[in-house]
């Protein structure tokens, strides 16, 4: 069961090592609860996130993507971030196209001192997959 | 076919008690070539005692009358009573909530969609019609008068809701009067409080606070005093004498609507403008008028003076 | 009378139902504007009005499949270094019946039997396959755009691989067994006597025959000019156009080129067997970077080479082609393999 | 046009270049089939009608000497944005342009005559008349044409140095282009999955629709089938499916010059084409982009705003 | 393979709600681990000791260890296997405790968190390479942009410790703020007295070189190698000819110029030495309001320049240095005073902002240090200081405070004190913020000693009523309005970001925050550090500071850029982005995208043209990656296989 009270579903998280992952560091800091649905990967800049990579989990057993970056202007990298945007509103909306609930997918900025910010996102990002459930029909682990 | 064309929403002091300020700007209008449509069946704006007790109600008042400009189908209302603006830019704003617009609609036989803008009359002249214009229809330069200009309370406020001139020193008026070529005082008491709230509750409070703006404005050296607001009009206008007999002061300062000074200058009669309406009569400081393409030449001749 | 038999033409569901009784059928059936070969069930229906565009050679020789899965298994807690890998092979291949493929279909098995069972280590999952499976070609009346198959040794009605030869006959169907197979097929199904129709089925079949053109000598024995096919200006000339996609082959029932993969997981994997394009630069690619065949009008020679040239000087003058006129038909860019052909056999042609 | 005007000009183009890419007859005489003219003899045997479908400027990337190329309105796109990528050298291309007012699409021409073999192919106004063994049968153009030439903004080649006619000016309306979208996300969430699942499942990967795409340089290093980096297997899953077009779609963002190519190509009839427009409607909102418009103007996934006017923070 | 895993308990930190023994047993069962374990602390000592040892002992050739952030100890865990002999990138982390042991009360859930964190740990370890770092010389100099005193102390510390500066200054003259300023609090040393020196120090160093009244055009390059190149702006005097005798300025007929030093409480001449004590003491031309320039005739100067300085037709001058570092202190701006309409924005001549009031004390100034009313240059008796002018204010974006007004205004309101001993003075205050050492002591003194009356609140609206300033306010401790008839209300309007200060944190790659401020590496423990190695700041472009503050940034930036250079070569991180020739179709789509230009055209010999990455530009972002179509450019550590491996590790259907 998650916390949010229905079977944990599966939601992957690509955070920038600069920003967001630190963002989530200072939330686990923090003490602040979370639902433990989502799987960090973590990642140099939200730049380096190919939105193949959102496709690729989403089709192969991920009920949500979540992507988090430096806030626009506080890039580590001055510029990664700017390109993550654009590539990420064109998938998103892709999404949506195809037939994936664009719900599913969130991308977002989150700094290092963000903890409470980043509690936020988990937590409602996570409700809000769960709102939609499972996208696939999974097969029971076997054991 | 008037050049420009906007809903205009008079407002009930314009009917009654500040008939002046409706007669002059619908003159002045006409002078600019600007037609002004009144929407059919408008009714009370909602910027009584209602907005202090019910948001929803207020704003449904305010709503139903923009409503009636939504479907006429034009972009822009106007109305010279700050007031009734910010009844309507509030509704506005409230309604950017859905919720609350659910809650408005649900009152109104024909929902709002919140595509109007409200936009006062001030505004109008001064962004749309500019000084440009403005000063191209001058036929007369009353010499006599020096004007301290005066906005009111909330003309420009809240700045995030009125989106319009400076709320601390504005400056739209100033810059009309002077387009018309009038001799316009540094004042500064533009925006402050003229005690028309404490009217009937606090008379002592109004009187001091009136005071203080005719105080400040004889003290900027002002002859007269420009309004935009028709409850600032009639406190400062009214409330003179008594004033003078509490205090010993000698106030006998007009205090006239920007607009009448526009038609004025324009060339309109007193009588189409509805001068006599004021309690403090400014016949005495409109008697000096001067063509003003005299008045050019003096310039020019000044100017000539000054290269020379 | 078991060789042959007739149905009229408002039998053939129930001929179709009768046979998924006791094997899968996979029938031609319209899917959008393109026809596939579709597991028959009840009510469906079929679609013989033109051939399948991909024919029947993914049943029997599937664009991919898995020819062993493997586990990592750690049984002993206390020592994980020890690792036992678990091999599965697993095999359910039902019977089968092939219906309505057309005979250049099944023309094209036989060049596959030659490669995966008639040699001395045989192919245990396309035998499996090949074994289980019963082919009804139908044949063809007229022929389609791009066909060629009497140039190649083939025929409308050409009977080589199938088990069963259906011919519209009008009125209804005329079925004649080729095989043991096909005549239990026919056994199985209460059929009319089809003796009355086999002299109407075949002039049906020899005007068919007539219709098929003819961009090359039939003559089997007549040599490609090997000049011409080492020319590079030659192949030039002709597939510059050709934009290096698999269309040709994958749609072609004589390609059989393969990939092996193997796909793992955390615990666990697959060997698979894909389809492979000659046409596709990763073909011939090794490991070291190097590629013998490193633009498309080597690889199109090769193809050519290998339908015209090797496969038949492997395998008793057989050509590897039999001219459904599918990689002309479905060419992006309109490439014609027979006038490459006609070229190679008459240099003078060009 | 005459086919006779576009002859002169391949004349007196030929003897500065190595190739002329034109068309002749192909196969049939629905067909029509690339030409790569090397000779003035090989030029009598261009042809030129509505038949000549491929986007010719395709073939421009792989080569490397000095080429001319015939292109329509739709095939010059292809030349912008191989401009705007640096992906051609523009001194080393010859284009001739014609002006084009919509061609024909084969698969709408065979599916109206039951795809009878062809015997036979004639012209007249707007019209194609097509003989079969069971007889003729006449369509208007603008019945069979490709979904592209329905709402075509470029009738006339963009870029061009000799253009075989006169310039033709739009008649489609430019809110036109994206309808078919717009008309496609009517259908519910639920439906548009279910239908590219379809669709995508009848894909046997022959990349036919990568290798006609004019915009995929990968080609040969396509990441469909590489170990390294290893995006997809080959197995032939749904997901492996979908996966490779989603490769080739977001690869494609803001990049697409919409010629339909890919869905031509496709021998399994995939609207391949579909998920690539969509991309390209957004591109317009969002960043007021059409590819292959301007050689000036940068693909928008290679630049960005500091404020992106059109893109609001999403909340959860 | 030999994967060893390594799950840490730190104490109860993790083991508290994770089950470690379990994920260590669920480790054991994956393919390609040979090893794994928990341990109590695994950073510690001891630790450390066990991953070694097992290392060793397990024949180990890569390690996993499940503990705290990556962003903590991955810096140790390297270090630890690297002297194990591993490469230290085949060491990955799963961070098992402010990603899961803090967050999460459920110990089932978290453990199961847990393993499959290990479990995507273990297969991307499972991907990644030895990685090697190259090394690069380092030039030894070093750029200091800004010449306030925080970019002075940063000059002279490093070049008193033998490195070669090349300090750039945007002023004439260096001195900054500082050199303005009347008096210091809350010793009230005379301000250019204790500053001078330094000017000196900074101006006649040999190891300095100075570039005033210049600015930076372009930076290019990385740590240790930049290219810098500096705009010396026209100032149309000869300065290798002038000799600051101030025989132009006096002659001078443009009296009416702006004076920027002195914040423009009184004109200045066209020709100009900005202050008596300015280093580098020359005179410059403001084109602006010289006659030579505005109409064409004029030429007073140049007639009487005893040294023929003056050169009418100078033209803005680029230079190139080349440094390995950078000291940013380019200072902070003052609100524009016309912001604060409530205040008559600049409208009432006697409404000024405290700078100017600080000149008006100046003995330097242009009032000889006698405060006088600037409209009719009478002394003032009354005077209203009025705090937080803009400061603490989220409806004009300055929501913070600006730190030193409060100690500027307790000093001025002294100073006038002992200039006009019948004065009064008057401070509208928010709080009174005087954390320092003898700042509280001082702010209690200016009210105790000097009479100033401290009135707590803000003031609304300020109004000329004849001669007088109306300054009205609350007075919050007195529940009331006040209203004080002023002679003089100096504001103490905000301090901002300098202007350019976006512009500049462009050019050189840092970040800033929304109010332009630049962002250290770590507010805490990095606090002159960038994100961007190599560039460090000093002073209050991080933030409003004080003098002292401004100083210790100075040096410490200083000390940074010391260490820095007492190598002698710098090695590169080896994570940055390779290019398979192979596989790359030439497209140079990376090279749009890259924001560091660190990747050009390069051709093979086979003729092939492909994409080449400048290994000591690359700073490893990945971009390019997510852009290259066919995975042809990857970057280390964080390759597509490396990442997809993660993703197939949690995502099976």
């Amino acid at each position: 069961m998650s916390d949010v009270g229905t079977k944990e579903l599966r939601i992957v998280g690509f955070l920038c090592n600069w920003c967001s992952y630190g963002g989530a560091d200072t939330a686990g800091v923090g003490r602040f609860k979370q639902p433990t649905d989502l799987r960090i990967i973590r990642v140099p800049c939200s730049g380096r996130v190919d939105p193949l990579f959102v496709v690729r989990a989403l089709l192969t057993g991920a009920d949500g993507v979540l992507v988090s970056g430096c806030h626009p202007r506080d890039c580590h990298y001055s510029e990664g971030n700017y390109y993550a945007r654009r590539r990420l509103e064109m998938l998103r909306r892709l999404l949506q196209f195809m037939g994936i609930d664009e719900k599913r997918f969130h991308y977002t900025w989150v700094s290092a001192s963000e903890g409470q910010k980043w509690q936020q996102v988990v937590t409602d990002f996570t409700k809000q997959v769960h709102e939609l459930g499972p996208l696939h029909d999974k097969k029971e682990k076997a054991d | 076919m008037a050049e420009k064309k906007y809903a205009y929403y008079s407002g009930c002091s314009q009917e009654t008690s500040s008939k002046e300020y409706d007669i002059s700007l619908r003159a002045v209008m006409k002078a600019l070539d600007v037609e002004l449509v009144e929407p059919e069946g408008w009714s009370c704006c909602g910027s009584t005692p209602a907005h202090t007790v019910n948001h929803v109600l207020a704003a449904a008042l305010a709503a139903r009358n923009l409503a009636l400009v939504e479907k006429m189908n034009m972009p822009v209302l106007t109305t010279p009573c700050p007031s009734c603006l910010t009844a309507f830019k509030e509704a506005n704003h409230r309604m950017e909530n859905d919720s609350f617009k659910k809650d408005v609609n649900s009152l109104l036989d024909n929902p709002y969609n919140g595509t109007v803008d409200a936009k006062s009359s001030l505004q109008i002249i001064y962004e749309d019609i500019g000084l440009e214009t403005i000063a191209s229809k001058v036929k007369y330069v009353f010499t006599e008068l020096k004007v301290a200009p005066y906005y009111g309370c909330i003309m420009n406020r809240p700045p995030a809701l009125a989106k319009f001139d400076d709320p601390e020193n504005p400056i739209a008026m100033d810059k009309i009067l002077s387009a018309l070529g009038l001799n316009v005082c540094d004042f500064a008491f533009k925006t402050e409080c003229c005690g028309a709230g404490y009217g009937y509750t606090k008379k002592d409070m109004m009187k001091e606070l009136t005071y203080k703006v005719l105080d400040m404005a004889r003290d900027a050296g002002a002859n007269c005093i420009a309004v935009a607001c028709p409850v600032c009009q009639m406190n400062l206008d009214l409330n003179q004498k008594e004033i003078n007999k509490d205090r010993g002061s000698d106030f006998n300062m007009p205090v006239i609507y920007f607009t009448q000074l526009m038609g004025l200058a324009f060339g309109c009669s007193p009588k189409e403008l509805a001068i006599k309406k004021l309690i403090v009569n400014p016949d005495k400081l409109l008697k000096n008028r001067m063509l003003k393409s005299e008045t050019d030449k003096g310039q020019d001749k000044e100017k000539l003076k000054a290269s020379a | 009378m078991a060789d042959t038999g007739f149905l009229p033409k408002e039998k053939l569901k129930d001929f179709l139902e009768a046979l998924s009784k006791d094997a899968v059928v996979y029938a031609p059936a319209l899917e959008g504007d393109i026809v596939l070969f579709k597991e028959y069930s009840q009510g469906k229906d079929l679609y013989l009005d033109r051939p399948a565009n991909l024919g029947p050679k993914s049943i029997i020789y599937p664009q991919c499949e898995t020819l062993l899965s493997f586990d990592f298994k750690k049984n002993d807690p206390e020592d994980p270094k020890k690792v036992d890998i678990e091999l599965k092979t697993e095999s359910n291949f039902a019977n089968t019946v092939v219906f309505g493929c057309r005979p250049c279909d099944a023309k094209g098995l036989v060049i596959y039997d030659k490669v995966f069972i008639d040699t001395d280590t045989a192919d245990p999952y396309y035998k499996e396959r090949r074994d289980k499976t019963t082919i009804i070609s139908f044949a063809c009346e007229a022929p389609f755009a791009g066909c060629f198959c009497t140039a190649v040794g083939g025929g409308p009605a050409d009977t080589t691989g199938s088990d069963v030869l259906m011919t519209d006959v009008g009125d209804g169907f005329f079925f004649e067994a080729l095989t043991e197979k096909g005549k239990a097929v026919l056994k199985s199904v209460p059929m009319q006597d089809g003796a009355s129709y086999k002299e109407k089925a075949q002039k049906i079949k020899s005007e068919a025959e007539k219709k098929i053109r003819n961009p090359f000598p039939k003559d089997a024995t007549e040599k490609l000019s090997q000049k011409l096919f080492d020319s590079d200006e030659f192949w030039e000339k002709v597939v510059s156009k050709c934009i290096s996609c698999g269309a040709c082959t994958y749609l072609c029932p004589t390609c059989y080129c393969f990939n092996i993969t193997d796909e793992k997981t955390k615990d666990k994997g697959e060997r698979i067997r894909t389809w492979d394009a000659c046409m596709f630069n990763h073909f011939t690619l090794e490991t070291s970077g190097h590629n013998p065949r490193p633009s498309k009008l080597k690889r199109f020679r090769n193809r050519v080479g290998h339908k015209f040239l090797y496969y038949p000087e492997k395998y008793n003058g057989v050509i590897a082609c039999c001219g459904c006129g599918r990689c002309i038909r479905y060419c992006p860019a309109s490439v014609d393999i027979s006038e490459i052909v006609g070229y190679l056999k008459d240099p003078k042609q060009k | 046009m005459s086919t006779e005007k576009l002859k002169e000009i391949i004349l007196k183009v030929l003897p500065d270049v190595d190739t002329v890419i034109g068309w002749q007859e192909g196969f049939d005489k629905i067909h029509i089939t690339p030409f790569f003219m090397k000779s003035p003899e090989d030029a009598e045997k261009a042809v030129w009608n509505s038949l000549c479908v491929q986007n010719l400027a395709a073939y421009l990337p792989s080569l490397k000497k000095k080429t001319a190329v015939i292109v329509k309105g739709c095939d010059s796109r292809t030349i912008v944005q191989y401009m705007q990528e640096g992906l051609i050298d523009r001194s080393n291309v010859v284009i001739i342009g014609i002006p084009c007012t919509g061609v024909v699409s084969v698969k709408k021409v065979l599916k109206a005559v039951d795809y009878q073999p062809i015997e036979d192919v004639k012209f007249s106004d707007e019209k194609i008349i097509i003989k079969t063994s069971k007889g003729e049968k006449t369509l208007a153009i603008a019945d069979v044409c490709p979904d592209k030439c329905k709402t075509c903004q470029y009738p006339t080649p963009i870029v061009y140095d000799h253009l075989a006619g006169d310039p033709i000016e739009s008649t489609k309306p430019a809110e036109s282009v994206y309808e078919d979208i717009k008309e496609f996300e009517k259908k519910s969430l639920e439906e548009r999955r279910d239908y590219f699942k379809n669709e995508f499942d009848k894909c046997i990967r022959c990349y036919a629709c990568r290798n006609a795409c004019p915009m995929c340089v990968c080609q040969d290093s396509c990441i469909a089938e590489t170990r390294d980096p290893h995006w997809i297997t080959q197995k032939l899953s749904s997901e492996e499916k979908m996966m490779f077009h989603m490769i080739h779609a977001v690869h494609l963002a803001g990049r697409c010059v919409e010629c339909g190519e890919c869905e031509r190509v496709c021998p399994m009839d995939i609207p391949v084409a579909k998920l690539k427009k969509k991309i390209n409607s957004e591109m317009k909102e969002l960043f007021d982009y059409v590819p292959g418009v301007n050689p000036e103007d940068k693909p928008p996934m290679y630049t960005f705003n500091v404020e992106e006017a059109k893109i609001k923070e999403h909340k959860l | 393979m030999r994967v060893g895993v390594f799950i840490c308990h730190c104490g109860s930190n993790i083991a508290g709600t994770v089950d470690v023994a379990r994920v260590a047993a669920e480790a054991r069962k994956i393919p390609g681990v040979a090893f794994a374990t928990n341990y109590m602390y695994t950073c510690s000592e001891p630790g450390q000791d066990e991953i070694k040892a097992a290392i060793k002992r397990e024949n180990l050739d890569r390690i996993v260890v499940a503990a705290c952030s990556p962003r903590m100890h991955e810096n140790t865990f390297r270090k630890t296997i690297q002297k194990a002999g591993l490469n230290k990138y085949f060491l990955e982390m799963a961070n098992i405790r402010e990603h899961i042991a803090w967050i999460g009360n459920d110990k089932e859930l978290n453990t199961e968190k847990a393993i499959d964190a290990v479990s995507m740990a273990i297969a991307k370890v499972m991907q990644n390479k030895p990685l090697h770092a190259t090394s690069f010389k380092i030039n030894k100099r070093v750029l200091v942009i800004g010449g306030g005193v925080a970019g002075m102390q940063a000059a002279l510390d490093c070049a008193d410790g033998g490195l070669d500066v090349v300090l750039v200054e945007k002023s004439p003259a260096v001195g900054g703020i500082m050199a303005r300023l009347d008096k210091t609090f809350p010793t009230i040393d005379c301000s250019i007295c204790i500053l001078g020196p330094k000017m000196v120090d900074v101006g006649q160093h040999e190891k300095i070189k100075l570039f005033a009244y210049s600015e930076i055009e372009e930076i290019k390059g990385y740590i240790g190698n930049y290219q810098i190149k500096i705009r010396k702006k026209a100032t149309y005097v000869d300065w290798e000819k002038c000799t600051g005798c101030g025989l132009c300025m006096e002659k001078c007929p443009s009296k009416n110029s702006y004076d920027y030093f002195n914040f423009g409480v009184a004109p200045t001449k066209a020709i100009n030495i900005p202050f008596p004590q300015a280093i580098p003491k020359k005179a410059k031309i403001d084109p602006n309001y010289c006659r030579q320039f505005l109409k064409g005739k004029c030429g007073v100067c140049a007639k009487i320049c005893p040294t023929g300085a003056i050169n009418y037709e100078m033209k803005d001058e680029i230079v190139t240095e080349e440094v390995g570092a950078i000291v940013v202190a380019t200072g902070y701006g003052l609100l524009d005073q016309n912001i604060l309409t409530e205040y008559g924005g600049t409208r009432y001549p006697d409404v000024i902002s405290g700078i100017q009031y600080e000149r008006l004390l100046n003995a330097s100034g242009p009032t000889s240090g006698h405060i006088e009313r600037p409209s009719d240059h009478t002394e003032p008796k009354t005077i209203v200081f009025v705090s937080c002018a803009g400061s603490r204010d989220k409806s004009i974006g300055v929501p913070y405070c600006s730190g030193f007004c409060c100690m500027y205004i307790a000093k001025q309101a002294i100073l006038t004190k002992d200039h006009i001993p019948d004065s009064q003075s008057y401070v509208f205050y928010m709080d009174i913020r005087s954390p320092g050492k003898g700042y509280d002591e001082f702010t209690r003194r200016a009210q105790e000693e000097y009479g100033a009356q401290y009135i707590r609140g803000r003031v609304s609206k300020i109004y000329p009523k004849g001669k007088k300033m109306i300054v009205r306010g609350a007075d919050t401790l007195l529940g009331t309005q006040v209203e004080i008839e002023a002679d003089l209300v100096v504001l103490a309007t905000a301090a901002i970001a300098a202007e350019g200060a976006a512009e500049m944190a462009e050019k050189l790659h840092i970040s800033y925050d929304t109010f332009g401020f630049y962002v250290e590496s770590h507010p805490k423990l990095r606090p002159v550090e960038t994100n961007t190695s190599g560039v460090f700041l000093a002073g209050a472009c991080q933030g409003p500071k004080d003098i002292p503050s401004s100083v210790g940034q100075g040096s410490a930036a200083a000390a940074k850029v010391l260490s820095l250079f007492s190598r002698d070569m710098l090695e590169s991180d080896p994570a940055i982005a390779q290019v398979n020739t192979n596989a790359c179709v030439g497209c140079l789509k990376c090279l749009k995208t890259c924001p560091f230009q660190a990747i050009v055209e390069d051709t093979l010999r086979s003729g092939k043209k492909v994409a080449k990455v400048i290994e000591t530009v690359c700073a490893g972002c990945g971009v390019c990656t997510s852009t290259c179509p066919c995975g042809a450019i990857q970057l280390q550590h964080f390759t597509d296989n490396q990442l997809l491996s993660e993703v197939s590790a949690i995502c099976q259907m």
